[in-house]
């Protein structure tokens, strides 16, 4: 990136403006342009030494170089001591390989720069050539074809019809006997025990096998439980499925 | 053509509106008889398809006025009605005469604006008597232009419930999963407060 | 002048979009040579201050390239586009379709925002379809737009397009595991294997 900013260096001599480079691989065309030879016969050797400078010189003032410019910087290094060092024979890419690829790099970047500048140098509308100013249009009637098939329609309505028919379905409320009128019948009542009491004595319609009677039974289980542990109620129970006795909390 | 006058005929193509002859002596130099030019240039086009014409003390270049309709294009495009238009048409073509109301009544949602529009301009439907209820609502029927396009000789052509449930596009079955999942939650409950 | 070249004109001139050769058949009747027309039309325009031109496939009338000077008085300075999006632009015109990975690759640096986005809003570039690739990632191409405003007939009008090509700097090729711009941990792989 080239955000890294050139601050004024408080000493030293070179002052590197980061600011007009579009990246590591911009840099190393600016030095390659200054070699002022043919780019396919660049010298990389040289190139990465300058490159290699401009990062040291970089360093040496403080700049922030951003990641980019640094790890061109490593891969120039490994570079050079591929081209340096007498080559393994290995399935790798060869220095003289990695060298080409740049200069390919280079070659294809600085033709792009100049397509672009090739193509900003266009008579361009609106700024060298002009349309009308005023045009009067044309007026364009357009007539829509509707695009439908009787399957289409017939499709439509049955679907239509489906949901038509299931569309009043709903479902019954269920009679149950609340909770809430459980624990209300049940705290009237406690006023007016004497003693332990059944608890199917409370239950409206007791014993019955209906869905009603059978919730009014359970609502009034779990109510009494509620209020026995509000401390308003006892229970007691002699043994599994025996009765359910309750009584109320005496006041001491 | 000299300089002078091509740089007056791209200055009059490229302003947004008429110039006055002022304007273009300014830009053309004031040594220039602008008079002249505009009439010279005036002249050329007076029989082409351009003309430049001279309106409220300004020029300006205009289409010729004899080909103003022909400036018209026609363009046909291809339109896929959406489904509560189609079924807007279903329902017409099953319940005419209907009106607005009774369609939305039928469908259960209200009906856009846009729909009956589409259908009249597709030619298919058109508004038929008026229903002599409170209101006198319109009512909406089928045109020919509605029977030519599906094929159909006659309404009674239209396929009826019967028709469309032996066809299999009307499947009787229900099959609402919704429902069934929905049911196994009371049981569960029940079976709760029984235990 | 004959009516069919004077309709010809009008329409050209009257719209405010280039016209492909197909609308102008239409109207002016599909046993019209409407090729030959607008050569016609094209040379009888050829040294005057308007032109008739040829771009992305359509035709339009536009002020003489060589009036631009003249002109410019009046046109609205235009903001000038930064080089990286100058660069951007370019490598889409002549490796299109080309993905944001395969641009940063080319320039060697990540796109920052204010690049593409600067290109499409002036019309320019468009996504194009997605690679078959990994990822499916985006290409983007050039819109008719560009070769309206650069004047371009068609893409391969670009400048020195043929010799770029011949040069093989189009060529897909993958530089070595490209050297920079999302490239970072190549050269760390290679570190290691060294080492």
């Amino acid at each position: 990136m080239d955000d890294a900013i050139a601050e004024a260096p408080t000493e030293g001599t070179l002052v590197l403006d980061l600011d007009g480079f579009e990246g590591p691989i911009d840099v190393l065309l600016t030095l390659a342009r200054d070699q002022k030879v043919d780019l396919t016969r660049i010298s990389i050797l040289q190139l990465t030494d300058q490159y290699l400078a401009f990062v040291a010189e970089a360093r040496r003032i403080r700049l922030e170089l951003a990641a980019d410019y640094l790890v061109m910087a490593a891969w120039l290094a490994y570079l050079k001591s591929r081209l340096l060092l007498p080559e393994k024979d290995e399935e790798e890419p060869s220095g003289e390989d990695m060298a080409q690829a740049l200069a390919f790099q280079l070659l294809r970047l600085e033709a792009m720069q100049a397509a672009g500048a090739k193509l900003l140098d266009r008579p361009r509308l609106g700024r060298d050539v002009f349309a009308r100013g005023a045009p009067e249009g044309i007026q364009i009637v357009t007539k829509s074809i509707f695009d439908l098939s009787l399957y289409d329609l017939l499709k439509s309505y049955t679907e239509h019809k489906r949901r038509e028919e299931f569309d009043t379905w709903r479902i019954q409320p269920t009679e149950l006997y609340s909770m809430e009128d459980a624990l209300e019948h049940l705290s009237e009542m406690l006023g007016r025990l004497p003693d332990w009491t059944s608890l199917a004595s409370f239950v409206p319609g007791a014993g019955g096998d209906s869905l009603m009677s059978r919730s009014a039974l359970a609502a009034h289980f779990v109510a009494s439980l509620e209020l026995t542990k509000a401390g308003r109620l006892e229970l007691k129970q002699d043994g599994v499925f025996s009765p359910i006795y309750l009584r109320r909390v005496r006041s001491s | 053509m000299t300089p002078r006058l091509r740089l007056l005929e791209a200055m009059l193509f490229a302003s947004p509106e008429p110039l006055d002859a002022r304007t273009l002596e300014n830009r053309l130099g004031s040594d220039t008889e602008v008079g002249g030019l505009l009439a010279d240039l005036a002249a050329h086009y007076a029989d082409r398809g351009i003309n430049l014409v001279h309106v409220g003390g300004r020029w300006s270049f205009r289409t010729a006025p004899d080909l103003a309709d022909k400036l018209r294009v026609d363009a046909e495009v291809q339109k896929k009605l959406s489904r509560a238009t189609t079924e807007t048409l279903a329902i017409i073509a099953y319940h005419q005469p209907v009106t607005r109301g009774e369609i939305e009544s039928i469908r259960g949602v209200a009906t856009s604006k846009g729909t009956l529009d589409i259908l009249m301009e597709a030619g298919w439907v058109r508004p038929g008597k008026r229903r002599e209820t409170p209101g006198r609502p319109l009512t909406w029927i089928t045109t020919d232009g509605f029977l030519d396009h599906f094929g159909l000789e006659s309404l009674r052509d239209l396929p009826n419930l019967d028709d469309l449930k032996a066809s299999g596009l009307l499947d009787p079955r229900p099959v609402l999963t919704s429902i069934a999942g929905g049911g196994d939650a009371t049981p569960a409950r029940e079976d709760e407060a029984e235990g």
